[in-house]
């Protein structure tokens, strides 16, 4: 198994923008303080050091096979496919199961990657954030790996919950921070993060998706694209063929852009993103910033849509913490802005249901995450489907962290 | 002549170094927040306002906290100004008001408007914390403040590039270049004289005439007294805010609440060169 | 990645019994009540006629790729390396990462496939026994997938226990039996599975190890010997030849014979098994069937090694639950007694602390039975390594389950 | 001739069959057993005692629980034996003792030994619940026992094969074949008259000789009455052990639980024809 090489498909500007031509809307940027220039100079002339380093690219390439195992299989699902119709009516439905890598999510890549970058650079310590310790976990995990130190910055609220990646990463050996600010979820704790690392140059600080200023978002997503440019050559030979359509949920985007990356110029292959509507897009509780009507504004280094509440940031509501997350990645903003990623919701109910048909029906317990874009997919490939077509969903986690949260539900439910 | 541009060649004439002191706009309320301003432009030759973003990237916990006072309270960018210029109105003396905010506020109130509520309040300079020397809303604020001789500040750190420090020279317009005494967040290190003087220099040495403000970390009398030997304004802002919290978590009324932060303030002030 | 096809290397006789030439001991058989008799038959059949139907043992390989996703890779461990003494004195370690496996351990492969099988056969349910609820969960999974009914038979002391796998059993929809006979613990609950099946013939028993009445011995092995196979093609690949030494731990012996199995007449190939040793052999509280000095006994259907108390089973005692049975699998006891097999042991206390390590610096969460061999292994080979050697660890599974037992410890060894 | 062809003999003569009650030996203690079991014989023509073995694969909850009771109060091979011998010698009548056990506490006990000890005790019969008709325990223990004289007693279901039932009637010796009213545990079904006439016609067709005793759910007088029409030996056992539990759990004296358990035992054995 040998990872195909990155190619540049949606190179930003210089400063990080993409640009819609028909608008001349621009998304991303790095919108910082002056303080912190110097440090995101130092990790953006690093990364693109680094991505031309043949002997760091061998090496990484080598640990993400065999310590995160990125080689996961495509699972072609028959009783999905029953559900949405049929493979005479609608084709298959296949499956990519990001689930199986160590950490149990997609987030171990970029999170590996960067840490590797930062060790590569010649940082002792890292800082990132986390809103439920998936990105925490993985990030921890990385840093053990490669003996670096690490803080990870919760908000408060959030750290007070039961969570197994919260006492895996303390396990690892993170250093877990209390932020106090404003909503105490992961929002402030994003913005802590970024602060920290305006007092601590020495440290380097990791974004759990693709977002931040420049060149967070292209560097998330440039490493995370090892799982489409996987996926890509797996399904070929799979299939003969590219897929017709890919479903990937969305919060920030990096998974979403991890998987279809590679297939954003291949126009026959329907991406799409599908957010989480909460407890329904009316009733404004929900974190679906594209469906849910976010407007552009600057936040956490970025110029993307967001979800606004006069001049500060909505709260946004979901029960997958994952998706908690009241902005989106520039470059996800940008590729819906010019239509080549289509936008669809499920609400936290439906997501809930999907995981116990998941656990009951296919046998695999999926990240709450997950089963809002099994939801949706199987809803779209249902209306939209044609035989002879290939699907290709998105697992992108695996359900531990939910089991609490499932079994209540499970027993309410009886 | 700008405000702060008529500030400076005054106080130039009389060999001083300018005392600003900063307040979150709306910290604890608008009631007291007012009061507060009102009392310190006794002492103040500038007034940084600070209009409040919860997702703040470079405060420090104390101004993080003083953030959200504010915003719980109900402020927002149309409150700020209007508190502002309540304030003018009501002091009717020379104290320049700059406004510390990030883009988002601004995005969001319209940048075009806030350039035009700005001047017409009466706003005499603008500090946006977030805002890139190349991004396209650099060039409009710059320009459209520029215009209306609203002072446009930078601020600029010891461990900044040459380049990035003549870039913020250039984007400094009708006001001064904000020099931070380390890198990190406000009031979270100690004051390093040594930067100081350097950046100081550096940017006399690209821009004779560029006044410099010096801020972060400046907490005591003595401190205010050493760097403005070097600095054309000493800005004060973390130990102001924690005044505020203070007094207001002792439930002092408006009126008490500002002389209880004035007199702190006016200590600072008057150590000034 | 095709999987090799399975060669018996190491046939029992035909009543199921594999025989030590030398002393005529004899391991294994079908001790069972003759109620009995005509469901293992329907089994012992069944399984001679699936392993040589191609369709279904292509079926079946492919379900294993892409469900339980047993291609994992092996990942060298220059750490571990050097904790044994570095490259240079004792070869390199590599770690089987069976730790990525669906539901995290080596006990999927064969619960999936003995599921694929129940099914071929007709059976419209399973009965299975668990200890931790690793083994339930694994066919918890298999029977949602495969759409069989299933009753897990659990100790009634076990089932009181938190358990995060007991819950996702439950979500799969298994039916959960508490045993409350004699010590309430994996071995009634073992019995309590088979007495079951005679009840219900219409229901087929599945094992969670290679023990049990003949035919399950074999069939867990054999069906398990999956990732021996790919193990064997992906280490000449990785290195040119097979590996120097294998350590595996062993409580009844799956994990052990899934991957030595293809190895056991490459008589180059030092084969070592790691028991328990609880709070040390000398303590008799472990779990160390072969190490702690068991006996020939008849037990759940085979003759084997046993710990006794008098005419009855011994306790077992360690704390890792995985490990906690009083016997060992026929086969395994066969082929210690001709000296194939070398055991050693590691205490609790030992495998906590490895546990932490591999937390901290290598990165991983590692299920606390991976810790025992990890710990004897560097042992022995730092003892007895040489340069130029490849020394392969099985990585059998992964540590969510252990996370709230790890948190204790940490905090009382701070 | 052997004990328990000696008691086929007699009843044939008469006309009758024999009533067979199970106990778990030991249960729920040593002296309350005994004395259970000496009044027992004053109704039954076969005890059949059970050496318990706590990872049984296929003794019913109630058996299991008896099993319990006896482990807890420290049964083990050596003391079945020695409660069998005070039992006989106490006695002093026709009763035959037939343990019924698993392999291991056997193999754990000593397989030569465990024979030696049923010859010199007087042992009747022995039935092991888990030995496979071709394992090397069977042909030693099969021929062992023959040649003591000891009964050696196969047990048969409805769902075994023709060659298993076969080969179960070549193993029994000295005995009655034990045919199970339907597969599944002891006490769990209800009983299944027309299997028990197959198996019985089944097995005088192969062996015209062979006595035949059939069990399993057997527990009313006239279930009894029922079965004996067929079968040689008719055993009960799940509901006098639950008597006994019941007369534990009033905490009955050793005598008194004796009478109480052995009251039921006499209705049940009284209902033979
Ligand atoms: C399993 C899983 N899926 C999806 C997400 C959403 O992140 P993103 O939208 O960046 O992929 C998360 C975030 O924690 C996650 O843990
Ligand atoms: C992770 C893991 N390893 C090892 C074992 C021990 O089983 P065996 O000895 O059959 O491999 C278990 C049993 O539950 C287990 O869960």
């Amino acid at each position: 198994m040998k990872i195909d090489p990155f190619k540049e498909l949606n190179p930003p500007t210089k400063d990080g923008y993409w640009i819609n031509k028909k608008n001349k809307e621009r998304y991303g940027g790095q919108y910082i303080s002056p303080l912190l220039v110097p440090n995101l100079k130092r990790v953006q002339e690093g990364f693109f050091k680094a991505i031309k380093d043949k002997k760091f690219m061998k090496e990484l390439n080598e640990e993400l096979l065999s310590f995160i195992g990125v080689n996961t299989p495509i699972h072609f699902s028959p009783e999905l496919t029953k559900l949405a119709g049929g493979e005479k009516k609608v084709g298959k439905i296949f499956l990519k199961r990001t689930d199986l890598h160590t950490n149990h999510s997609h987030k171990p890549i970029s999170a590996y990657s960067c840490c590797k970058l930062a060790k590569y650079l010649g940082f002792k310590k890292v800082l990132t954030e986390t809103g439920a310790f998936q990105n925490g976990r993985a990030v921890a995990s990385a840093c053990a790996a490669l003996g670096l130190d690490l803080d990870i910055y919760v908000g408060a609220n959030d750290a007070k919950k039961l969570a197994i990646n919260k006492d895996i990463s303390a396990l690892h050996g993170a250093n877990i921070i209390e932020v106090h600010d404003s909503t105490k979820s992961l929002l402030p704790a994003m913005a802590a993060a970024l602060r920290a690392f305006q007092s601590e140059p020495d440290s380097m600080y990791i974004v759990g998706s693709v977002a931040g200023p420049h060149p967070y978002p292209l560097m998330v997503r440039t490493f995370a694209s090892v799982i489409g440019r996987i996926t890509k050559k797996q399904f070929k030979s799979l299939t003969g063929k590219d897929p017709s359509t890919i479903f990937a949920v969305c919060g920030g985007g990096s998974n979403l852009e991890s998987i279809t990356y590679p297939y954003i110029k291949s126009n026959k292959v329907k991406l799409y993103a599908v957010e989480s509507a909460g407890k329904g897009i009316k009733t404004g509780k929900h974190g679906a910033t594209i469906s849910g009507g976010g407007k552009m504004g600057v936040l956490l280094g970025m110029r993307s849509k967001v979800l606004l509440n006069g001049g500060n940031i909505a709260d946004s509501f979901t029960e997958a913490s994952g998706l908690d997350f009241s902005s989106i990645g520039p470059e996800v903003a940008y590729l819906h802005s010019i239509g080549r990623i289509k936008f669809l919701t499920a609400t936290d109910i439906e997501a809930k249901k999907t995981f116990m048909m998941m656990a009951r029906k296919i046998g695999l317990i999926c990240a709450i995450e997950a089963c809002y874009v099994i939801h949706a997919a199987i809803r779209e490939i249902k209306k939209t489907g044609k035989p002879k077509q290939n699907h290709l969903i998105h697992l992108c986690g695996s359900g531990e962290p939910n089991v609490a949260q499932m079994m209540e539900f499970m027993k309410k439910n009886k | 002549m700008s405000k702060l541009n008529k500030l400076f060649k005054n106080l130039k004439i009389k060999k001083k170094s300018a005392f600003c002191g900063f307040v979150t706009s709306g910290d604890p309320n608008y009631a007291s927040s007012k009061a507060i301003m009102k009392e310190m432009t006794k002492h103040c030759h500038i007034i940084e306002a600070g209009q409040s973003f919860s997702t703040s990237t470079s405060d420090s916990p104390i101004i993080m906290e003083a953030n959200d006072r504010a915003i719980k309270s109900g402020m927002n960018m149309t409150k700020t100004f209007k508190l502002i210029k309540e304030v003018i109105k009501e002091t009717n003396n020379d104290t320049c008001f700059v406004i510390m905010t990030y883009l988002n506020p601004i995005v969001v109130y319209g940048v075009k408007k806030f350039i035009k509520s700005s001047a017409s309040i009466g706003i005499a300079g603008v500090i946006i914390v977030d805002n890139n020397l190349n991004s396209p809303e650099e060039k409009i604020l710059l320009n459209g403040l520029s215009k209306k001789g609203i002072g446009y500040t930078k601020i600029i750190s010891p461990t900044n590039s040459e380049k990035f420090i003549q870039q913020s020279i250039k984007n400094t317009k009708n006001s001064f270049i904000y020099i931070t005494t380390y890198a990190g967040l406000t009031g979270s290190k100690n004051v390093n004289l040594n930067n100081v003087k350097k950046l100081v220099y550096k940017v006399k040495k690209y821009s004779k005439n560029m006044p410099t403000g010096v801020g972060f970390g400046i907490k005591t009398p003595k401190q205010v007294k050493q760097v403005s030997k070097y600095a054309d304004v000493v800005i004060c802002g973390s130990n102001i805010v924690n005044k505020i919290k203070e007094g207001h978590e002792r439930r002092l009324s408006a009126p008490k609440l500002a002389k209880f932060v004035a007199k702190y303030v006016k200590q600072l002030s008057e150590s000034t060169k």
